[in-house]
Parts: structure tokens; C-alpha cells; sequence
């Protein structure tokens, strides 16, 4: 029996110990009534040959495209390191380190992941994971609200700039709670909000403003001023940013005077594969005196017995396996092996190896752009500054475009006729530290034709 | 030592760093960064030596006996991680459209068939990324349901207090009051309490069963009637679902809303805390309301569902979708174990779990449940032994981990006392089983001869046993560098 | 640096401390006249992203063939788990276990590895592996040779229906030893040797003669009577047998009375990938009393200063680290992480799953040979029993349809014309347990167009 | 616990039980096994957790600094290992048509340049599996250099004192005398005896240099012109070629055959042994005996040489291609390092030998060649120790695995007594040179102050000290089942 390791003999002797007839009659308090048929619909087993030969089909109708798309999940390299040591079973195969004693591998790489994200976003403490970018900033809003004690308002100020799917999942999760989420429009010029704008928001009740940092568009919006004016209103700020772009980025920790208060967003980019989406991990920061408010499983170094150094999840209080009800929040598994990989991505990096990933996103894709605007009819839409993701605009429709480059083997980016109505026919493209000069110009030249060939 | 303790200012992995030639000087200075991050400064080697060396330091499945009860520990086989993992899945972007994912999407869409099957559902949507998650999902798609319905006064939710604290915590999450509704003597859901407590106002209930009390709740018709009369909903939590695989469906209970902990009965690995997933399934009534996306297929090419194919959705939960790989994962899974093998899941781990229930109390340990069938999991109650010799089931637990066994789950559920709940799974040979057992069976005399001792394990682990206390007086949280001169 | 810690601290440091003005100056000794101008012929160096793109682009040169090519190397189904658990770094980057305390994870698997392939060829002992099948040949004929104390004519019996390449590379290695081989043929009919056939051989000093089985043809040899016939002789006899088909087959140590003096062959079964032909490993396995004979390591279980059970290298004063010019051979580094994979794979597919694999195997074999007889011209050549290769012929250049068939991206088999000109044209093929149905049906369909465009 | 003593009978794995519905009913039973084979019958996660408990006994590089001289454990990046293994190579039949195999095929051939390159040789065959194969090449080439001019007495080999043995026993191999050259008190070949040793009988001399006793032999063009002039051939063991990397290669040194272990130079990892690979270069005139298959190119495409083609070729040494996948991982890794970055291994590598021999005499040991600079590597005498205290090398060897560091190569080479052979290499940091050169003091004082505790070293691993005359005294080599009533 595929891994079932008992024998024959095995089963006799256990049933003789429990004084049962047979395994069906261990399932005798469940009423005859209720009780399955079979599991008709389910096929029959497979052998791991047959699974694999099944598998790999699968594979081979999945097309590979030369990715020039981001728009939150973006192509880094991966060292080969990472994986190999992120799926070693010690790894791969532990649970929750509730037994800390036996657990110091994944608690101590935790205390490190900690240690990692909260100097990348300029905070004092990390949690150890939530799921992903959107239901962090989800989370992060409902921290907010929380630790916002002077606000009645439950409203929390969203820039359209955020994250499209960020802003739904945001929605879809608190919106149980009577929080109001308030969209707010950026500058069609620089494709960013201007810190100006928010003056009809002077004065009123705001429990939050969330500002993510390069914006969608892949600007940069103006965060010290409106981190500034946020604290002005009594507002929480909550900062969505990618984490790899914090090795040249101001962190949030220092936007403004006083710096945010919540920083989270999310860390594919620290050598989580693209993998169709998942699964990925969301990351929250913020000040230590707001420690008691964060979500999701926290690691703190401690002595044993003897005082020597070890490692433990602490403040479980907060929660929901203690606080229930209370807690702050119902996370329980989190998304710890690929926090694993993120901090051995990070070691095997360090500063200056994450730095030239942020330099050579930003020169490829300006490189890119550049490029591009070469084309008749084709041009970046927004003036601001923009770091590895930019807006192009396009002078025939986007969609046809998208799939005549799907047809060429090449992803051309995001399209976002369905969000941004009001940008006509464009497409956000991002060209990382791995797409190489030829495959820019190899885009470039499919993109021509196809453009030609359209008009 | 911590990795930073090994860094060096100004040691580099070249190996890593990308030649772009270009400077950041494009950028007005206002959005830079002053100082590096605090990232360490190590090579290759010193890096794989650090986390090599670290991971030695778990338990894990791959190297001990894991019997942590409702955390469903079994074996992960390494065709699904490999196969998961090959690079056309890996490096497929989210955004990519369906004609360059038919090989991914066809996957998704079996399980969705495969998830149908085994728990009698309707309609299933895999976004959810854990079992919370999932929770979180059947409850707002609860409350959409008696929204669309114009039935707004339910505003409570009923959670027995065996439930895991997940379920409480996601009612609040979704706006509910929770109630709780108190366990009998036997086991099963007080149904007169609960009877007595629904009503008008009552949206849910949320049950797992088996509970995580490692009995089976036989009441469960009656349960059902109960809240389906008064206007309720059933929200069957699915983490104990591998206890009943092709013997009973939540479906076939009465339940009108499943999630499923794919990295419990599905296998996917706990990676130490994750990822999971949480895919839910759901009831005719309560199709319209499914999370999106979900895969659809037209003749032979898949599709996704998204928010305008689905108006009434609650929506998406991330985004992209969900834990992928983690779907991958358990696709795998199933398929090599197909029907034949699920089933074998419920019985074996059934088998296991009797057995090693009636050797402990043999051996003197109490059952919290003496007169019941245990599940794939069952409870012991150390109340005795804390109470006549002071040996606490965390004593028990600790000493444990030196005779080279995982602990199970401790204090849960609250309700009994000194409580350790021992899901050893289906997959644990006969023999790793009488081991466990013989290992305690001499802590409990361990526990009489030597006291003291037993309060102090672990040994033979990397550290002693560790002062949680201080962990959370004296927090420490991230490490800081010694500045020369402090 | 890429892989090198130091920082420029540590190198003022180290120098200062050894009295060096510079790294340069440690090369001091060097003769200048020697010293080399520089490696201007090396190309730059790369980092890991920029290999990373070279290998892959490398990798899509090579072209996917459906393989039914078996010929010394098989496409066998080889479970996950074997070398995500071969590939752990405590394997994998360990070196031969010299220090028996701290390689008890490696040598307690060699002992397991011994003790699996001692069984599997019905011997009683096993080395810890040679490099491969053809020079593990080479090494039993010395072995053979040092054995047959009786024998002085160095004359070893070889017939042709073992691998070409082993013969060629045995001649290769043994000759300067002014060892004789002599080559003996197949009977035209059955593509096997006949006992018969060596009577002429009755009353000759001899002092080994080889069997290979399956042949390399695939056939099943008279092992029983060939076996008798050269220990009537006197002559040592070495079988050369795949590991694979000896969970069905009849182990060398029983055949005839007494059963063979050395087992040696190919692992690459035994759950090695393919890999473009190594790196596989050779494996040995003798009686007990010729065990001082066997060339290379060989682990053995003692007892420490507890007395408990442990293993460490033994018998090393076989090996030329010990006895230098009198060793039993020149062999160090062999193929220890290959055993690694092998013992795995072994131990995944217990005595049923290798069983049914071997069944698979014949299997498929038998149904790719009816299908393809069905072909106008087509047909196996020899009559012998066959397991799991058979030699077909063809009724146009085999050269040809073997190119065609490849152009149509199937490795239609082993090509004889070279080795085997008697055959005319012909090919020997295979198909393993991982060939479906379908995939034989697509070879024969292809097989049988090409045929008819030849024609 | 062996695999074996998990075994149960009629355990079966089914994941990988084939279904092929066939007998072997068409097979005569002459052929057939009668009793199945002694394989262990356990489920895949009893197979995963023995093997992953298994691995953690070992020390490794990934685990530990392990400075085994003349072995060269170095890192071994993973890089090479994952790109080596890319399906597209993983799954070449080698007998695949070279139309389908360009990738590969180019990989090799670049090899060859590279090693060509670094070594200063004319011609590169990359088939010999190890160092010791790449040694019988380079005899036999030789030995067919001289056969093909009718210079057919030459029957002996000139080995000194200090060569590994599989010098002396491939001499041996090829079917000549070897004779022993000793080594001058300064760690130079003595000069005077080769002289002496050197004539018409000599086929050549195998030279490793720096030696295998840490120095460089300055003396070597003297060496190379004694040998030359008498008609000999110098044969360069390759073993220490990381030592000179860029530095002075073999060729400009008047070597004529050199074989490189690309699984210490290039960092293709030990594996626990091998597998390794030993490719040979040549010189102008050893050319046309090169080992076959050799990679050519025409214009763009590569194609493989044979014997056909190369018709005085000492033929070929494998099956198929020798250890080609370890040929894919020292190609990957040498366009890592590149050629800045292969004159960067022999600096550190000097760089850290040198340090530890400095800071090693400092603290009291003796070094075999205190006047000379260490090259990659050292050689220490604790004949001092011995003698006086009565420590030996195999006393701190053991103990230093107590203190999580690999032991030095001890009694080798021979001719040093009581020799600790020590090689950090370049990827070792100082910080891990500083805590082994703290060891060796620590042990040295325990010498002194507890001989007994050290002799019984070491304690902290899987196993105490090892019988190892029990071993080959007793030997037991294969687990046989105690069989019901023995
Ligand atoms: C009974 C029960 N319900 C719900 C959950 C929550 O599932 P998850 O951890 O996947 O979020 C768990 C997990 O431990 C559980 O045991
Ligand atoms: C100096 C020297 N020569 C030759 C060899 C033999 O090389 P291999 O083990 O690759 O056969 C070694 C290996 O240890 C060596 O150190």
C-alpha cells in the first residue's frame, strides 16, 4: 500500500489488542445512515511513475513566456542554494514550532528573518509571516484600526494607487467590520498622489492612510509628505512596499518625520519562485509599541535552563490558540517556508548583492522604456519618477497587443483596461536583473510588428 | 550563532551580485536609502553551512514520530514536491493568460472535482491560503447568503468549546458574536445546550468532526436539524477530515459549507509553519457566494471564473490565486492515492490511533474519552499524574522529545485537563508506535522515581528547556549589533 | 569574491602575521622563469544569474528523444525521494569516510549497499562500487587473473555477446598486464554462446572466462552449463549481470553447481539518471574467500569503545594507499554518492517494486517486439530467449532509419552495424517500464512510415 | 538500526510497484531466481527518515571545516549541482545522436579549452573517472608514446617517496617497475638520487607539485631536464594543481601528461567518496594517444571523436562518456570563477595555509618544513607529541572531531612522522582557521593535562572510538537475518 507501512500481521495483531473485528468496525459510531456510498468520482491510484508521467504532460502544456510582467510578482534569479536548503525535510517537514526545544532550527532562522525585514523597512519588530501581500495589507488595516484608539471613524484612506487586488482582498476581508475603505485618486500626471490633494481631508476623522511605495504604476509617490500630513491628522500609516527595492529605497521606518507605523507587503520577490501565483508570503513591520497589536506568530530569543541562548514564539497571547475570540487576528499556519527561503535568499545576497538587484531592475527597465519609446505611438503615460515597473502607453488596443505577444512566447505585461479604464490602451512592463539586453530588443522588435501590423 | 555574528563589513558573494553598471543617480535623493540594511555579509559556504547546521536543530517528519494531534503529521512524499516543483510550473508568472496555463489549470480544476468527491460538495473554490483562511471564506459566504436573503438579524455565530481557536477568532473577523456551546461528558456537542441557544439570531454553527476531542459527534443529524431548523447554516471545519476520508462526506452530515486543510489531509508539508491551504466547498445555495478564482472548463480548455463571471462572489482572498504550489501539491497527492488509497487514509490512521489509545490506558494512562471509539486521534487526560505525582503533561511532552519523539499537542483542547490529544497517522509503522508507548510508560515511572529530572527536560536537545516567561518580559525580537564601546 | 570570505581586513591581518608583504610574495619559491603570464585563454568569470542563462540556453540545445535505447543504459523510473535525499549536503559534499566516527551515515549505508548487492547477485561479498560497469570488467579480469593462482596462461575467455565497450575498455586497461583475451563467438541462431561451442577450449589452461547476462543482445546465456564448463576447466568465472533483472533472474552465485567466483556490472539502473553516461558506478561482489582479492573500499561493522555497533572502512591493506605499488588496484575516489542513490533506490523499491519493475521491463519489450513485427521486413533476429533488449531487423539501412527516427525525436535504439557487422541492419532496442503503450505504438508508427519512404 | 531491521515482510511500497499485468511465465525457469533478494521491505517515509537520520552522522563541508589535505574540501556551489542537473541533461540517453546533444556536447568542449588552458597542455580527453584513471591514461599514453618510436626497454617509473599511492599502483597497472625517489630533508626531490636513478630503462617520472608534503620543488626544471635528457617523460599528479591555478601551470613546468582531479581543483563534490573525474592533458607529441571520446568542433557543431578517428588513441576507459554529469558541474563551476577567480583559489588557498602554518608553530607544533612556505597546504610532525607526551596524530585527529572539525589527512604522506597533512582552501574564513588553530591548543594542553581523556576521543559523535582490527579481523561485510530459533 503506498505509504501505509503496515503488514498483514501488523493489522491482525492491533485489532486483537483493541478487541475490534476490523478496521470497519472502528468507524461503528458513525450512523449507518449517513454513511458514504464510495468515493465514485475520485480515479483510481497511480503509481509515482504514472503520477509522474501524468505530471510532466502537464507541464509541457504550460507554455513558458519571456516575462516582462510584474504588477506583484516579479522574475528575480534564485540562487540555487535557497531551495536546496529550504526543502531539506528538517525544513520542509517540521510543524509549527510550538516545542521550541525541539525546534531551534526554524526558530532561530525566524528570529533572523525578523531581524532582516525590520532593518530592510526601517522598524523596530517583524512578525513571522502572514499569507501573502494583499491579505497583509488587509491585516495591517485592521491593526490599524485597532491601535488607532483615537479614531472613531473606522475610515482608512486607499489610494487607487495601491495595488488593485490589494484594495479588493482588503475589502473583501474587513469589510465584515463596519470599515470603510476610501479610494483616493492619484495625479494623472505623475501617476502618484500628491500630498495636496488629501487637503479635503483636512481635519476630518481618518484612522488610517495606506500608501504603497513604488506605487502600482511603479512611481514613486511623495512619501514623506504624505506620511507627514497623515500623523498631522492623528492617522495611522500604513506603508505597502517590496521589500527588495528597500536595499535602495528610503525605508518606511524613516518616511516623514517620524516614519510609519505599519509597514507590510510582499516578499516574493526574496527568492520565491513566480509558480503561477503561490505560494508567496506577506510580511508586517511596525514599532515596537504597537507589537501588541500585530498579527501572526512572533519569535523571541530567551535563555534555557542552563542560560544559554535559544528561541521561542512569544507574545502568543495575542493569538487565536490562546486569545480565541480575542485575538488579533485568526492567522494560525502562516507561509514559514518561504519566509525560510527569503532569509537564506538574504543571506546568500546581503546588502550590497540585494542592492545591485535593485539597481539592475531599475536599469533594465529604463532600459526597456527607453527602448520602447522608440516605437511610433508608444511612450511612458506618467511623468513622476518610476522605479522597475512603468506605464506604456500603446496606439492600438492593448488586449490584441497582449495576445499577439502571448502568441510570440513573450508576456508583455499587465493590462489594465479592466482597473484603469482611463488609461486607454496601455500595458505596465517591468524588466528585472534577468532579462538580458537581446531579450529587451526581442521585445521590442515583436512589439513594433505587432503594432504595425495592427494599424 | 546567528548569521549576522558571522558577517564581515564588507565581505561580498560575487557570485550574487549583478553587473548592471548602472547608479541609482536618476533618483532624487529624497527616495533613497542612507544607511544598508542590516542584511549579514557571508559566503556561499558560510551560508549553507548556517542553515544546513540549523535545520538539524528541528524534529521533523522526515526524521521523528510527529504525533501532534489535529496537526495531522504523516509522511509527505517527495513525488508531489518534486513534480510541483518542475520548472514549467515554477516559472509560470500569475498573470499569464489561460492558453499558456492549460497544463496548470487542468490540475487545479481536478482537484476542485477531486475535493467535490471526497467531501460531497457542490462547488468548490481552492484561493484560500489555510485552514483560517478558509474559515473565513465559509463564514463571509454565510453572511452574504442570509444577506441575499434580506435575513440580517442573524448576528451569532455557535462554536462548541472543544472548536480550535480559529474558529472563534474568524466569527469575529466576519462581524458574528460567538457563543459557545458546552461539550457533554461523552464527548458529543450538549444538544440540549445547543438547542436551547439557536434561534433567530443564530447564523452558523461551526463543528469539526471528528472533533478535536478525537470522538466522532453522533449526533450530528440531530445538530444539523437543530440550526438548519431555526434558520442556520452548517460550517464543517475540515481539519480533522482525514479521520473520515470515503466513510462519511460533511456533505452527506448536513454541512452547507467545508474548508479543507490540504497540508493536513492532502499532505502538503508544514514547512515549519506553512504554507497551507484551505480550499473551500460548499452547498448548492451557497454556489453564487464561492471566492474567486475558481477554474472552469468549456469543452476541452480551462478557463478561470473572476469576479465578473461571478457577481455574488465574496471575492478574492489574494492576489493571485492562493497558495498554488501548495494545490499542486495535493493534486499530486490524491492522484497517487486515488480512491482506493483515501480511504485506507481514514482506516489506517483510525487503526493507529485505537490502537495506541487502548496500549496507553493499558498502561495507565486516562483516557478523556474511556467509553468512546477513538477517531484518528484521541485525548489523554494527565490530571493524575499532575495532580498524585506533579508530573504536568508538559513534564510528559518535554521528556518525550529525548526519547526522540515529537510531543502531541498539549492543553488542547481547554476543556480537558492536562490534556495531550495523539494524532499518530496513517502512516507511522506498528513499531513506531510501541515505541512511543514504551517511552511513556517510563517517563510515568520516571515521573514517580524521579521527579525532578522529568521537570527539567529536555536533555539531549540543543537547549534545555527554555524560559517562555522571559521571552515575553524581556522581548527580544530582532537582533542588534554590539556597537563598539557599549 | 565569489566563494572566498576574506574581507581586505583579514587579509592585512593574515599577512602581517605570517611576515608577508603581499599574497604575491607566498608564491615566492616558484622559479620566475616558470611563472605563468596569466590564463588569458579562460574566459571572465560570471555570476551565478549570468551562468545560470548559459546553462539553460545550453540545456534547450540538447533535443528530448523518446528513448528506446537501452545498450548498457536504461531510462528506469527513479523515485523523488532518492536524490533529494542523495543530494543532502551531509552526503553529497562528505569525503570518503577516512574518519569512521564522523562518517557513520555514509558507511553504515555502504554496509547496507553491500549487503543488498551481495544478496541481489547471490554472492557473499561486495566492494563499495568501481567507476563503471566496462571498467569494474576490467578490474575482475585482474581480480581473475590474481585469483587463478593455479592458472599461468593469462588467457581469459571473452565472448562476444558482452557490451563492445567493455571489452574494448577492459583490453584497454588489462593489456599492459600481458593479459590475453580471446574473443569467443555466438551461435548466428540464438545470439547466445554455446557450451558446446567451447569444447575446443576442453583441457586449455584458462583462467577465467566472463558471461554476460542478459547478453548484450538480450539474450538469456546458458549461464548454468557455461558456468559448470569453466570451473571443470579451472578457470574463475566472472558474470557480468545488470542488477535490475536480478530481482527475477537467477543470481550468479547460483548458477551451475557452484555458482560464479565474481559478479560485477553496471548500477546506473539502480535509480541513476541517465545524465549522458555518467556519472553511474560499477559494482563487484565475490565468495568470501577471494575477498582480499577485491579491489576497492570496502566497509565492515565492528564496535566501539562501548561496544556498540559501528562501521568503518576495512581490509584497506588491499588498497594502494596502504600497499602502494602492491595494491589490488589503483582505484581511490570511485562512486560513492552513486551506492548513495542505488541504496535508496533499493530500499524505495523493496524485493516486489524492483520485481515489478523487471517484469515491466520484459514486458514492454516483448509488446514493442510483436508490435513491431507486425512491420513488413521486420523481425527479432535471434530465436534465444530474450529479456528486456532484443536486436530486430530492419529491411533498409539501419543507419538511415536511425537517423530518421531521431529527426522524428526517438532514439530508436543502438545501432550495430559498427560492432556487429554480421547483423547487416539492424537495431537493438528496449523498452523499459516507463514506455507506454501509446509511446510504443508512436515508435512503431514512425518505424514503419520511415520504412516504407526508404523503400 | 540497519534498513534491514525495519523490514517486515510483505511490506510493499505500492507507489512503486509497477503494474504491468505481466509474468514471466515465457521465460524457462533454468533462468529464474528462486528465493527473492535480501531488499528491505519498508514504506518511502521509513525509507526517508533512515536516510535523512543517516546523513546527519556525517560531517561534511556543508556541516564542518574539514582541512583533509590533499583532498581539497572546499565549497562545492550549488549552482553547479542544480544546472548540472536540468532535465534536458539529466535525461540524455549517451547514446543519443550528437544532433540532439549540442548543448552538452558544447559544455565539454569548452572544458577542454579551460583545462588546456590552466594547465598549459595541447590536448585535453575528459574521459578518466577519477585522478587514478586519469593516471592510468597518462602511463599508458606514455608507455604507447614510447612503444610507437621502438623505444620499447624503458620499463621503469620514477615515483618519490612523498606520491599518494595510486601513483605506485597505476605504475604498476601498466606493467611497470616503479621505483622510489626519496625526498631531501628540505621537502625537495633529491636531485642527486634521481640523477642516479634516472636511464634508458626510465619510461618516466609521476611528479605532484607543490607535493603532497605542502612545498613547492623548486628544483624542477633541473627535474625536468634530468628525465627529458635521459628520454623519460614527466608525468604531473594533478592533485595540488589548485595551488598553482594561474600561477605556473604544468606545461611551462616541462610536463608532458598531467591529469587534473577535477572533483578537488574544480569543486565537484566528494559525494562520500566520488565520484570524481580525472581528465588528462598532453603535450604536442602525446597528442595522438589521448583516451577517446574526445569533443571536436567543426564550424559551430560538436561532434565526438573516436577510436575511428583516432586511430593510436590508448582507446577508451568507460562505457560511455566517463563521469559526464561531474564534467557539467567543474565546467559550471569554472565559468563561475572565471579567470580572475582561478588565480583567486590559489592565492587564499595560499593565503590560509600559510596563516595556519604560522599560527600553528606559534603555538608549539612543528612543522614538517619550517623553512619552506606552505603552499595550499602543510604538513605537520607531532613526533614530538608523541614521543613526550604520548599523543599521536590519530589522538588529536579524534578529539578535534569533538570539537566539530574534521581531522587533517594523518600518516600520509608517509615519509613525515606522525603527520597531520593540513589543507583549509580558499573558501574557509579566518574566523574558521582561528577556531581550529584554538582547538589544537586546547588539545595540546588536555594532552598534557588528561592523556587517558584524549585518547579515548572522541565522545560526541554517533560512535566512540572504533575497533577497527576488530574489523578486519572479524569481518562482517553484509547483514545477514538471525534466522527464528538461531
Ligand atoms: C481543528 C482546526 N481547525 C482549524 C485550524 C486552522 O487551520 P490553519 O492552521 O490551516 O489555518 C486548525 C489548525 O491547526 C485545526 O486544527
Ligand atoms: C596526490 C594525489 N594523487 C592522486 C590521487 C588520486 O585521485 P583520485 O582519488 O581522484 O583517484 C589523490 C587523491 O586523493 C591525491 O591526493
Amino acid at each position: 500500500m503506498p505509504f501505509i507501512p503496515h503488514t498483514e500481521d501488523d493489522v491482525k495483531e492491533m485489532l486483537a489488542a483493541i478487541g475490534a473485528p476490523s478496521i470497519e468496525s472502528l468507524f461503528d459510531e458513525i450512523p449507518a445512515a449517513l454513511r458514504t456510498g464510495g468515493l465514485a468520482t475520485i480515479p483510481e491510484g497511480l503509481n509515482e511513475l504514472g503520477v509522474t508521467q501524468l505530471m510532466q504532460a502537464r507541464a509541457k502544456k504550460n507554455k513558458p513566456l519571456l516575462c516582462f510582467a510584474g504588477a506583484g510578482a516579479y522574475e528575480h534569479h534564485i540562487p540555487a542554494a535557497v531551495w536546496e536548503l529550504t526543502t531539506r525535510g528538517e525544513f520542509y517537514t517540521a510543524y509549527t514550532p510550538y516545542q521550541a526545544e525541539a525546534s531551534q532550527g526554524t526558530l532561530q532562522l525566524l528570529y533572523e528573518y525578523q531581524t532582516m525585514m525590520a532593518s530592510l523597512t526601517g522598524l523596530d519588530v517583524s512578525n513571522a509571516s502572514l499569507y501573502d501581500g494583499a491579505s497583509a495589507l488587509a491585516e495591517a488595516i485592521l491593526m490599524a484600526v485597532r491601535c488607532n484608539r483615537k479614531s472613531k471613524s473606522r475610515r482608512i484612506l486607499l489610494p487607487t494607487t495601491v495595488h488593485p487586488a490589494y484594495r479588493k482582498v482588503s475589502r473583501n476581508i474587513v469589510s465584515n467590520q463596519d470599515i470603510i475603505l476610501e479610494e483616493i485618486p492619484y495625479c494623472a500626471e505623475k501617476g502618484a498622489v500628491l500630498a495636496k490633494s488629501l487637503d479635503r481631508y483636512q481635519g476630518e476623522d481618518i484612522a488610517a492612510l495606506v500608501i504603497q511605495q513604488p506605487n502600482f504604476f511603479g512611481s514613486l509617490e511623495e512619501v514623506d509628505a504624505l506620511t507627514d500630513w497623515a500623523h498631522a491628522q492623528g492617522a495611522i500609516v500604513i506603508a505597502v512596499v517590496n521589500p527588495m527595492t528597500l536595499a535602495v529605497l528610503k525605508p518606511p521606518g524613516e518616511w516623514g518625520t517620524s516614519g510609519v507605523d505599519i509597514a507590510c507587503g510582499e516578499g516574493q520577490p526574496l527568492g520565491i519562485p513566480l509558480a503561477g501565483g503561490g505560494p508567496y508570503f506577506g510580511f508586517m513591520c511596525c514599532k515596537q509599541k504597537q507589537v501588541r497589536q500585530l498579527p501572526g506568530r512572533i519569535v523571541g530569543r530567551t535563555v534555557d535552563l542552563d542560560g544559554k541562548e535559544g528561541f521561542t514564539l512569544t507574545l502568543q497571547a495575542r493569538e487565536q490558540h490562546i486569545r480565541r475570540s480575542k485575538a488579533t487576528s485568526n492567522i494560525c499556519t502562516n507561509q514559514g517556508l518561504m519566509t525560510t527561503a527569503a532569509t537564506i535568499y538574504l543571506s546568500l545576497l546581503g546588502p550590497t548583492g540585494l542592492r545591485s538587484v535593485a539597481q539592475a531592475c531599475f536599469a533594465n527597465t529604463q532600459k526597456l522604456v527607453e527602448r520602447l519609446a522608440q516605437i511610433e505611438g508608444v511612450e511612458a503615460i506618467f511623468s513622476g519618477t518610476h522605479f522597475h515597473e512603468v506605464m506604456i502607453q500603446l496606439p492600438c488596443s492593448a488586449e490584441a497587443v497582449h495576445e499577439k505577444l502571448c502568441e510570440q512566447g513573450i508576456l508583455g505585461g499587465y493590462e489594465p483596461s479592466g482597473e484603469y479604464p482611463e488609461l486607454g490602451d496601455a500595458l505596465l512592463v517591468c524588466a528585472t536583473e534577468t532579462r538580458t539586453d537581446e531579450e529587451i530588443e526581442h521585445f521590442a522588435v515583436q512589439l513594433e510588428t505587432i503594432i504595425k501590423n495592427l494599424n | 550563532m546567528l548569521i549576522f555574528e558571522q558577517s564581515r563589513t564588507g565581505r561580498g558573494n560575487g557570485a550574487q551580485k549583478i553587473k548592471s553598471g548602472a547608479t541609482l543617480s536618476a533618483l532624487p535623493k529624497q527616495f533613497l536609502r542612507e544607511a544598508p540594511p542590516l542584511l549579514p555579509e557571508v559566503s556561499e559556504m558560510q551560508a549553507v553551512r548556517h542553515y544546513t547546521r540549523l535545520s538539524q536543530k528541528n524534529f521533523s517528519i522526515d526524521t521523528q514520530f510527529y504525533p501532534l494531534g489535529s496537526c495531522t503529521m504523516k509522511h509527505n512524499p517527495r513525488a508531489c514536491n518534486r513534480l510541483a516543483m518542475l520548472p514549467e510550473f515554477l516559472s509560470q508568472h500569475p498573470l499569464s493568460p489561460v492558453s499558456a496555463t492549460q497544463g496548470f489549470l487542468a490540475s487545479l480544476y481536478d482537484l476542485q472535482e477531486i475535493l467535490k468527491g471526497v467531501t460531497g460538495m457542490k462547488g468548490v473554490s481552492l484561493t484560500p491560503m489555510a485552514g483560517a483562511q478558509g474559515e473565513l471564506a465559509g463564514i463571509a459566504m454565510i453572511r452574504a447568503y442570509h444577506e441575499s436573503r434580506g435575513d440580517i438579524e442573524r448576528n451569532e455565530l455557535l462554536v462548541p468549546d472543544a472548536a480550535h481557536g480559529t474558529n472563534p477568532a474568524t466569527g469575529v473577523m466576519c462581524g458574528y458574536k460567538v457563543r459557545e456551546i458546552p461539550t457533554r461528558a461523552d464527548g458529543d456537542v450538549d444538544l440540549e445546550a445547543l438547542r436551547d441557544a439557536v434561534g433567530p439570531q443564530t447564523a452558523a454553527i461551526m463543528l469539526t468532526n471528528p472533533s478535536t476531542l478525537g470522538v466522532f459527534d453522533r449526533k450530528i443529524a440531530e445538530i444539523s436539524q437543530a440550526v438548519h431548523d431555526a434558520g442556520g447554516l452548517l460550517y464543517y471545519d475540515g481539519a480533522n477530515l482525514n479521520a473520515i476520508l470515503g466513510k462519511v462526506r460533511p456533505g452527506d452530515m448536513g454541512f452547507d459549507v467545508v474548508h479543507i486543510n490540504l497540508h493536513k489531509t492532502f499532505s502538503t508539508p508544514h514547512g515549519g509553519g506553512g504554507p497551507g491551504s484551505g480550499p473551500v466547498g460548499v452547498s448548492e445555495r451557497l454556489l453564487p457566494f464561492l471566492p474567486v478564482p475558481v477554474v472552469a472548463r468549456k469543452e476541452d480548455q480551462y478557463h478561470w471564473l473572476s469576479e465578473k463571471d461571478c457577481p455574488d462572489s465574496i471575492g478574492r482572498l489574494s492576489a493571485f490565486m492562493g497558495n498554488a504550489g501548495v494545490l499542486l501539491r495535493a493534486y499530486i497527492y490524491s492522484r497517487l492515492l486515488g480512491r482506493e488509497g483515501m480511504v485506507r487514509v481514514a482506516e489506517y490512521a483510525t487503526l493507529n490511533a485505537n490502537y495506541m489509545a487502548t496500549k496507553l490506558a493499558e498502561a495507565g494512562f486516562d483516557l478523556a474519552y474511556p467509553k468512546r471509539r477513538a477517531t484518528h486521534e484521541f485525548s489523554l487526560t494527565l490530571k493524575k499524574q499532575a495532580k498524585e505525582i506533579g508530573a504536568t503533561a508538559t513534564d510528559f511532552a518535554k521528556r518525550l522529545l529525548d526519547y526522540g519523539y515529537h510531543a502531541p499537542t498539549v492543553y488542547f483542547p481547554l476543556l480537558v485537563a492536562e490534556c495531550m490529544l495523539i494524532e499518530p497517522t496513517e502512516t507511522e509503522a506498528k513499531s513506531d508506535l510501541d515505541g512511543f508507548i514504551e517511552a511513556m510508560k517510563k517517563i510515568l515511572s520516571e515521573a514517580s522515581s524521579d521527579l525532578d529530572k522529568l521537570r527539567a527536560a529536555p536533555y539531549t536537545l540543543p537547549v534545555k528547556r527554555l524560559d517562555e516567561v522571559r521571552a515575553a518580559r524581556e522581548l527580544d525580537l530582532v537582533w542588534k549589533p554590539v556597537v563598539a564601546g557599549e
